[in-house]
C-alpha cells in the first residue's frame, strides 16, 4: 500500500472551498452533489475569499456551515434582494444565491424576476426538487402534476392547483439575463454537464455579464417517499419530459 | 465474466471512501461504471451503512464518476501517475 | 452656517448623503416620495446608488444585503408599505444590522389615506415583527431636527448594530422649512465593522444569518440583543422638557404634535395656566425616567396624538399611578390645531380646580 | 402673538399649474432670508388630480408651531372650487385676495376683507400670461405688510438662480401691478 | 362525548371546520404544518376549499377574499409568516372582515427558531401592523381549549367582524391530548352579512374597501373600530383564575406556560406558599380588570412568558403602583421547567419575607 | 330639433354599468376608456348584478366609485389574490381585477404569475401605462428605457434598472391560463379591438375557462408630462415596438 | 373643401357632448373622421374647455368613434332611424 | 406527585423509522382510554433529517402541566446518538430502557436503573423484524406500572382500526417479548 501511494496521485478530492463537515442532507439528496459543484467552481476560478454567497431558507438553509466563505442566510424567498442590495454596495465581489423551489418559485418570485429584469449581476443556482423539502415535503410550484405530496395527498389536481411553473423558460421572456440553463444531478453524466453549466454563469459573471441562472433538477429522497435510486430514476422519467434540460439563453459570444 | 476480464489487472486506480462522511446512499454503486462499489452490511458509527470498494481485482479505472455523484463528498479518487522521466 | 429651504423629506436624505449613506432602496408611496426622487439625483453625485425596488419587500432585503457588506445604507416608506417590511425588520434586527428606516406615516389601518398621522407607534416601538427585538426609533419635530437626527441615526445603528426608524409624518415629510446641514462624520469611536462581509482574503468565513436552531444559543442572542437594550435605554434617551418646571399640567407628544402643543402652551400660559410638554425624541429607548421624575409634581399629563391611544401607554407605564394621565387624539390624517389643545388641557384644568 | 413679534398664516388655492406653489415658497423662502421662521406645507396625493392644489405658509418671528392651519388670517384664492373649500376658513377679519378673472362668483362671508382683482388680464398687460399668481401676490404682500419689495426680489433671484434676470423682472413687474391694485382697490368690510 | 388523540394543530383544524370554516389558505411553516395537511384533506369531505398560497402575503389576502364573500374563512402560519400578514391584516382590520387567523409562534426575531416561543405577543396585542386597529386574541393553554377557543372565534369574528388570531405556541400545535368535540353551530344572534359581495342583484352595490381619502371620514371609521374594540373589553374578557383567593403571589401566564405555572403552584402550595394563577385567556381585550382587582390584594405579581418581557407591561398597565411587578422569562424556543419558576417564586416570596 | 330628436335613436349612451359620476382621471386618460369597455362588456353579456372586481391600488383605487357592481378594494399588488379569494368561494360568480402596472408588475408580479399558474377562473384587465401614475410617475418594471420618470430622471438607464417586463409574453410560457391578450386604447380604432379582445375574455371565463389576461397600453399625459394627444402619440411609436399587439394566447376552439 | 362636400346634407347624425363630464382632453376631436369636433373657448363649470360639435353642416355620421375615444363618456351618439314602413 | 395519583414522564429516542413516535402515542392513547390524562409531543423540525427522533409522553391521573419535560423518569433509547443527548436529562433513580443491538455503548450514570435489552433479535424471533419498539415498549410497560396488556392490546387496536388484525397479533407478540424479557432482567441500580 505505501508504496502504491507513492505512485498514486489524488485526482478528486473535497473542494477547498467546502468545509470538512458533515451535512444535515439526507442520504442520496441533490443539494450535496449541487454543493460540491459549486464549491468546484469557486476553487477553479479561484474566487473562494472574493465570493459572497446567499443561502435560502429551504432544506439549504446552513449551507454556510458547509462553505468555507462569506456568506448571508436569507429570509424566505428574499435571497435575490439581497443579493442585489449588497452586489449594488460591492459590485468588485463575485455573489450568487442559492434557492429552493419554494423559496425561489413560490414565496420568493417576484424578487426573482425582478432581479432578473434589472440584470443584477449575480448568478442564482436553483434547486428544483419539487417539494418543499425542509418542511416535510408539501407542494411546490414545481411540482409535476399528479405527484403527491403532503399538500397534495391525492396528487397535485391541475384543475385546483394549476401546472407546474418552468421557471427557465419564464425568466427567458427577459431581456436582461445573459445565461439561463437547466441541469441534473441525477447522474454523474448530468453532474459533469450541471458543473459545465454552474462554471459557465460564474464565468460570466466574472465578465461583467448580467444575470445568470441555472436550474438543477435534484432529488429529494426523503419527501418523494423514495430510496435515493429511485428518486433518480423517477426524476429522469418523469421530470425531464416536463423541465427539459439545456441552455434556454446564452450569449451569441462564447466564454 | 470471462477468464481474461476478471484477470488481475495492475492497480491503476482506486477511491477512497470515508465512512464518516458516507450516509450509503448507494448513488456510487450505481454510477462505477465497473460496478466494483457495493454498500457494507456493516453500520458506520453515523448510524449508516457505508459504501465499500474493495476492487479486489483492481478495475478501478479512476474515472471519478462515483465521486462526482456522492452527494456527500465522501469518495476521493486516486490514479497512478503516469511514469515519465521526469524529476523522480 | 448657510440656511437652505427644504421639506422634511428632501432635508432627511440630504443629510443621510452627509452622514456617508450611499446605498437607497425604496418603493414609491406618499407622503415620502420627495425621499427617494432626490436620493435618484443626489447619490450618484457621490457615487452611490439609488435603486427602486420592486416592492418594499424587495427594499428592506437590499438594504439587508448593503448592510451586510458594511456600508451605510438606507430605506424609506409609509405605514402600509412599512407594514411589509416587519419581517425583514425583524431579520435585520436578529443579524443586527445597521440600517436607517424612514416611516412618513399616513393615517391607518389598511390603505385608509394619505394625510399624517401618528398611529404606527405600537409597531415601531414594541416591535411589528415577531420576536423580542426592539429598533431605535428617532421622533423629529422639525426640519432641522430632521436632518440632525437622520445624521446621527447612521451613527446610533452603526454603534449599536441595530436598525434605526426615524419616524415622522405626513406634515414633516412634506413641509419646507429652513435647514442647515453640518458636515459630519462618522464618529471616531464606533466599532470596526469585521462582520461584514468582504470576501474571506485573510480571515476566517463570516456569516450574517439569524438562524439559531439550538434553543439555548438563540436564547442567548437574545439575551445579547436584550442587554443592547437596557445599553441603549441608559445611555441614549433623548428628551426634549419645555417649560415644565413650574407645570402644574404636562402635555406628552412627539414629532409634529409636540410642535403644536407648544403653541398650545404659549396659549394656556397666556391665560394663566401653567402648561408644560415633554417630548420624546427617543421613542425607543422611551424617557420613562424623566416622566416617572416628573409625575409626583404635576396634576395630570395628557398625552396628545394623532392616533387613538398608543404612546399613551408608555406615559402610563413611566407614572405608575403617581399621577393621572389622560389622553387626546385626532386621527386619520386629521392634524389637531392646538386650539384643541388648549380646549382640552383647559377641561381638565377646570376638573382639577373643582 | 404679541406686540412687536411676527406672526402670520395664509393659505393658497387654486388648480394645479396655476403657480400657488410657487409664490407659497417665495413668500416662504423670501421671509427666511429676512431671517424668519417659516413653513410651507402643500396639499398632497391624488386629490390634486384635476381638483385643487392649495398651500399653507406660516411666517413667524418665533419657532412654528403648526405648519397646518385650521383658520389663516389670509387666502389666496384661484378659482371657484378653492372658493368654495376654503372661504369658510379664513379667520374673522382676515384677507381674502380673488383673482377675478377666474373666480366667477363673489365670496358669502361678510366679516372678511376681499380685495379682488383681474390677476390674468394684469399678467398679460405686463407681457407673462402665466404670471397671474405673481399679480396676486404682489397684491398679498402689499396687504401682508411683512415683507419689502426688495425681499421678494431677493427671494425670486434666489429661487430662479442666476440665469433667470429676464423671468425675474416679468415677474416683478406683475407682483408691481398686483401692489398697485392692492393700494388702490377698497377692501370690502 | 367521544375523545379523539390530536394535535393542538389538528384539533385547531377540526374544530375550524366543525365552526363552518370552509375556506382555508396558507402557506407552509413550522411548526404548524399539521393544520393545512390536515385541511387538505378535511374540508373536501364537507365541500370546502384548502389551497396552497404562493405566499402568506397571498394567503392573508386570499382570505381577505373569501371572507368578503361572507364565508368562514382562515389561514394560520408561525412567527416570520404573520410578520408578513401584518399589511393584511390591518387591511382586514380596517374592512371590518371577520376571519380566524391562528399564530403558532415559534422564536425568533428573524428566522430565529422553530421551537416553542411567545415573543409575537406585542405584535399580535398592540398591532403589527399600522394604524389603530386591534386583533381579537385567544391564547388556549389545552389542545382542548384550543379546540373550543377555535370554534367560538369564528363566531366572535362574525359578531364584532374583526379578524380573531388564536395565539399558539410550538407546544400546542405538536403536543396530542385527548380532545372531544362538541357540534356547533354559527350563534343564532349574528348579524347578517349585508355588507358580503354576492353580485348587486336587488340592492345597491357593496364595496370592501378601506380608503377614505378626507381624513374626517377616516377618524369617523377610527372611532367606529374604537368603539367596538370598547365593546369588546366590555363583554368578551376572559380570563382564568386559579388558586387566586387567599394567595399571596400571582403568577401571571398565558398559554403554554399557563399550564406549566399550575404545576408551579402545585408544587409551591406544597412547600407552604399562597401562590396563584391568573391566566388571560383574551390576550385582547386583556383582562385589566381581573389583575386591578386583585393586586391590591397580593404582595406581587409574576408574570411568566417565553419572552423576554411582553404581556409583563399589560400587567403593569393593569396594575399601576398597587404591586410589585416582577417578570422571569425564557426564550428562544425555550419551554420553562415548573422547577424554574418554582425557584423564581421562591426567590421573590423570599425577598418580601425579609 | 324636437322633431328631429324624435327621429333620432340614441346608439351609444354611458353603459348601465357606469355610474354617472365624474372621475377623477385627468384628461385623456386611458382608465376612462378602459372603465367604460369593462362596463360596456359587462353590460352586453348581462352581468352586472352578479360579477364582483377587484380594484388596485393606484390611480384606478376609486373605481368602485364609477362601477356600479360590487368591488373590493385591494392592497397594492394583491388582487389576484384576493380574487382567488373570492373565487375559490364563490365559483358562480364572474370575477375581475382591474391593476395598474406597477400593481401588477412591480409589487404583484408573484400573485399575479401563481394565480395564472393555478388557472383561477377570473379575469385580469392590466393597465400598462409604463409609470405608476397615482404616486406621481416614478418607474414602473414596464417603463420604456430612456423613458424618464421621477425615478429615472435622466430616462431608464438599462445599465442599472435593467429592461421592461413584457408580462403577456412571461405570462405565455404557463399552462394554465387560457387567453392572454394585448390591446391599446390610443385610438378609436384600436378601442374597438381592445373591446373586443376584453369582451372574449369575460366571455372565456363564463364558459369556465382559466385565467383570461388582457394588457391596456394605456395613456398618462399627466405623468409622461404631454398633452393627451402627445401621449397617444408616444404611445404609438414607442409602446407599440415594445409590446406588439394581439392575442398572444387563446383557446383553440374560437368563442 | 369642394362646394359638393360643404354643400349641406340632411341630419344624419349627431352626438350630445356632456359639458359636466367633459375634461377637454381633445381625443374626440382627434378622433372624428369628419373633423367636426373642436375644442370650445369658454371655459365650463367644471374648468375645463370642453368640446363642441355644433356640425352645421350635418356632417356626422354617427361613427361613434368620437365617444368611442372619450375617456369621460361625455358623448352620446344619436343616429336617424331608418325610415321603414313600420309602426311609426 | 402524592401517593394515590398517577404521573409518569418517558422520553422515547432513537433514528427516524424506528417506531418511537408510535409506542409514544400508543402509551399516550392506551392510557387516555383508561381515562387518564395524556399528553404526547414530537421533537420537530429539520434536526429530524438525518439525525434522531424523539417524543415525550406525560400520563396522569391530574391535569397535566408542561408536556415538555427537563428530566424524564423514564427513558427509551434506540440508538447511540440518542444515548449521548438524553442519558444526562434522566431523572436520577430513572429507568433508562435500551435497544442493546443498537446501542453500542453502555450507559455511563449510576445512579439510574438500566434495562437492556436486544430488541432487533427479540422481533426477529417473534417473525416481525420491524417490531423492536414493540419489545422495548413491553419492557416499559412491565417495569412502568400504569397499563395492563389489555390497556395495551385495545390501545393498538383503536391506533390500528379494525382492519389490522394480524398486525396487531404480532405487535402484541413483540410486547410480550420485551415483558418477559424486563421481568427477567436485572435492573442495574
Ligand atoms: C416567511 C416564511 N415562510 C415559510 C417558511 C417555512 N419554510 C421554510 S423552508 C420552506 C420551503 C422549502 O422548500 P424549498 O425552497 O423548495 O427548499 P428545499 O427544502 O426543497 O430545498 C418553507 C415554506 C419560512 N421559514 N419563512
Ligand atoms: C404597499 C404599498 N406600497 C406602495 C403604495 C403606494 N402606491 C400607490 S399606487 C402606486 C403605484 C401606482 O402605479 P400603477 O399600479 O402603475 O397604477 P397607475 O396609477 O399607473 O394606474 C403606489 C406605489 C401603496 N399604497 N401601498
Ligand atoms: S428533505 Fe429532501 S431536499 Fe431536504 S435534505 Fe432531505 S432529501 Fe434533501
Ligand atoms: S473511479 Fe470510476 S471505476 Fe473507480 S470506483 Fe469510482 S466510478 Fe468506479
Ligand atoms: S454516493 Fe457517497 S454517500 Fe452515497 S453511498 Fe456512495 S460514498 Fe456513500
Ligand atoms: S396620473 Fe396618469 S394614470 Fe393617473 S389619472 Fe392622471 S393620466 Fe390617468
Ligand atoms: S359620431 Fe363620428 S362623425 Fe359624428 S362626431 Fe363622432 S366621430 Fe365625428
Ligand atoms: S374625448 Fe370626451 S372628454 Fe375629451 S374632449 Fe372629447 S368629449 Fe371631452
Ligand atoms: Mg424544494
Ligand atoms: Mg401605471
Amino acid at each position: 500500500m505505501n508504496t502504491e501511494a507513492q505512485e498514486m496521485e489524488r485526482i478528486f478530492e473535497r473542494p477547498r472551498a467546502l468545509r470538512s463537515a458533515t451535512t444535515h442532507y439526507c442520504p442520496g439528496c441533490g443539494h450535496g452533489i449541487t454543493h460540491r459543484l459549486v464549491a468546484e467552481v469557486i476553487d477553479e476560478l479561484g474566487i473562494r475569499e472574493t465570493i459572497v454567497g446567499v443561502a435560502p431558507v429551504g432544506c439549504s438553509v446552513l449551507m454556510y456551515n458547509y462553505f468555507d466563505i462569506d456568506m448571508f442566510e436569507a429570509s424566505h424567498g428574499r435571497a435575490p434582494a439581497i443579493a442585489t442590495g449588497f452586489k449594488r454596495a460591492r459590485p468588485d465581489l463575485p455573489v450568487f444565491t442559492y434557492q429552493g423551489d419554494g423559496d425561489l418559485a413560490a414565496i420568493g418570485i417576484a424578487e426573482t424576476i425582478h432581479a432578473a429584469a434589472r440584470g443584477e449581476k449575480f448568478t442564482t443556482i436553483f434547486i428544483n426538487n419539487a417539494t418543499y423539502g425542509m418542511t416535510g415535503g408539501q407542494m411546490a410550484p414545481t411540482t409535476l402534476v399528479g405527484q403527491k405530496t403532503a399538500t397534495s395527498p391525492t396528487g397535485r389536481n391541475c384543475e385546483t392547483a394549476g401546472y407546474p411553473i418552468k421557471v427557465c423558460e419564464m425568466l427567458a421572456t427577459l431581456d436582461a439575463p445573459s445565461y439561463i440553463a437547466r441541469v441534473s444531478v441525477s447522474s454523474a453524466k448530468h453532474v459533469l454537464k450541471a458543473k459545465q453549466a454552474i462554471s459557465k454563469a460564474f464565468q460570466l459573471q466574472l465578465k461583467g455579464f448580467p444575470y445568470t441562472f441555472v436550474e438543477v433538477l435534484s432529488p429529494c429522497p426523503t419527501d418523494w417517499h423514495m430510496t435515493p435510486q429511485e428518486a433518480v430514476e423517477w426524476l429522469e422519467e418523469n421530470m425531464f419530459p416536463q423541465y427539459p434540460l439545456g441552455e434556454v439563453k446564452a450569449p451569441k459570444e462564447g466564454v | 465474466m470471462s477468464e481474461s476480464k476478471t484477470q488481475k489487472k495492475p492497480k491503476r486506480a482506486r477511491i477512497a471512501i470515508d465512512e464518516h462522511f458516507c450516509k450509503g446512499c448507494g448513488l456510487c454503486v450505481d454510477n462505477c461504471p465497473q460496478h466494483i462499489i457495493s454498500i457494507s452490511g456493516t453500520v458506520a458509527t453515523s448510524g449508516y451503512y457505508p459504501a465499500q470498494c474493495p476492487d479486489p481485482e483492481n478495475k478501478c479505472t479512476g474515472c471519478t464518476l462515483c465521486a462526482r455523484i456522492c452527494p456527500d463528498v465522501a469518495i476521493e479518487v486516486f490514479k497512478a501517475k503516469k511514469v515519465d522521466g521526469g524529476a523522480h | 452656517m448657510e440656511k437652505l429651504f427644504m421639506t422634511g423629506n428632501e432635508a432627511i436624505a440630504e443629510a443621510a448623503v452627509r452622514a456617508g449613506c450611499r446605498y437607497y432602496f425604496g418603493y414609491p408611496i406618499t407622503p415620502q416620495n420627495e425621499i427617494p426622487e432626490y436620493m435618484v439625483k443626489r447619490l450618484p453625485e457621490v457615487g452611490g446608488v439609488f435603486l427602486q425596488a420592486e416592492s418594499e419587500i424587495a427594499s428592506i432585503f437590499m438594504v439587508y444585503g448593503a448592510a451586510g457588506s458594511g456600508a451605510r445604507v438606507m430605506t424609506s416608506s409609509a405605514s402600509p408599505g412599512i407594514s411589509l417590511k416587519q419581517e425583514g425588520i425583524s431579520y435585520i434586527a436578529a443579524a443586527e444590522l445597521p440600517c436607517v428606516i424612514v416611516n412618513m406615516m399616513r393615517g391607518g389601518p389598511g390603505l385608509g389615506g394619505i394625510q399624517p398621522s401618528q398611529s404606527d407607534y405600537f409597531q415601531a416601538t414594541k416591535g411589528g415583527g415577531h420576536g423580542d427585538y426592539h429598533l431605535f426609533v428617532l421622533a423629529p419635530a422639525t426640519v432641522q431636527e430632521a436632518a440632525d437626527l437622520c445624521l446621527e441615526a447612521f451613527d446610533i445603528a452603526d454603534r449599536y448594530r441595530n436598525p434605526v426608524m426615524i419616524l415622522g409624518d405626513g406634515v414633516l415629510g412634506q413641509m419646507m422649512e429652513p435647514v442647515s446641514f453640518q458636515d459630519r462624520r462618522p464618529a471616531a469611536d464606533l466599532p470596526e465593522k469585521t462582520w461584514a462581509l468582504t470576501g474571506t482574503k485573510g480571515r476566517a468565513a463570516n456569516v450574517v444569518k439569524t438562524l439559531n436552531l439550538d434553543p439555548s444559543v438563540l436564547e442567548k442572542h437574545n439575551l445579547k440583543l436584550q442587554e443592547k437594550y437596557k445599553r441603549m435605554a441608559k445611555e441614549e434617551v433623548r428628551v426634549e422638557c419645555y417649560q415644565v418646571d413650574d407645570a402644574e399640567i404636562v402635555i406628552a407628544a412627539y414629532g409634529t404634535v409636540a410642535r403644536i402643543a407648544k403653541t398650545a402652551i404659549q396659549a394656556l400660559r397666556e391665560k394663566g395656566i401653567k402648561a408644560g410638554l415633554v417630548r420624546p425624541i427617543t421613542l425607543y429607548p422611551f424617557p420613562y425616567k424623566t416622566f416617572a421624575d416628573i409625575a409626583p409634581k404635576v396634576r395630570k399629563i395628557l398625552t396628545v396624538e394623532m392616533s387613538l391611544g398608543q404612546m399613551v401607554e408608555d406615559v402610563r407605564l413611566a407614572v405608575g399611578d403617581k399621577t393621572e394621565v389622560c389622553f387626546f387624539g385626532r386621527c386619520g390624517g386629521i392634524v389637531p390645531g392646538y386650539e384643541e389643545i388648549v380646549v382640552e388641557v383647559e377641561k381638565l384644568t377646570a376638573k382639577v380646580a373643582r | 402673538m404679541n406686540g412687536k413679534s411676527i406672526y402670520t398664516s395664509v393659505i393658497m388655492a387654486g388648480f394645479g399649474g396655476q403657480g400657488l406653489m410657487f409664490i407659497g415658497k417665495l413668500l416662504a423662502y423670501s421671509a427666511m432670508k429676512r431671517g424668519l421662521h417659516v413653513t410651507w406645507i402643500p396639499s398632497y396625493g391624488p386629490e390634486m388630480r384635476g381638483g385643487t392644489a392649495n398651500c399653507t405658509v406660516v411666517v413667524s418671528s418665533e419657532p412654528i408651531g403648526s405648519p397646518v392651519i385650521q383658520k389663516p388670517e389670509s387666502l389666496i384664492v384661484m378659482n371657484n372650487p378653492s372658493l368654495e373649500a376654503f372661504e369658510p376658513r379664513l379667520k374673522a377679519g382676515g384677507l381674502l385676495f380673488l383673482n377675478a378673472d377666474l373666480v366667477t362668483r363673489p365670496a358669502t362671508r361678510t366679516d372678511i376683507n376681499v380685495i379682488a382683482l383681474p390677476a390674468n388680464d394684469e399678467a398679460v398687460r405686463v407681457g407673462e400670461h402665466r404670471a397671474a399668481n405673481m399679480v396676486v401676490f404682489g397684491a398679498y404682500v402689499a396687504r401682508g405688510g411683512i415683507l419689502s419689495r426688495d425681499d421678494v426680489a431677493a427671494g425670486l433671484s434666489g429661487l430662479f438662480g442666476e440665469k433667470a434676470a429676464s423671468k425675474l423682472e416679468v415677474n416683478m413687474k406683475a407682483f408691481d401691478a398686483g401692489v398697485k391694485y392692492a393700494q388702490a382697490a377698497p377692501a370690502r368690510a
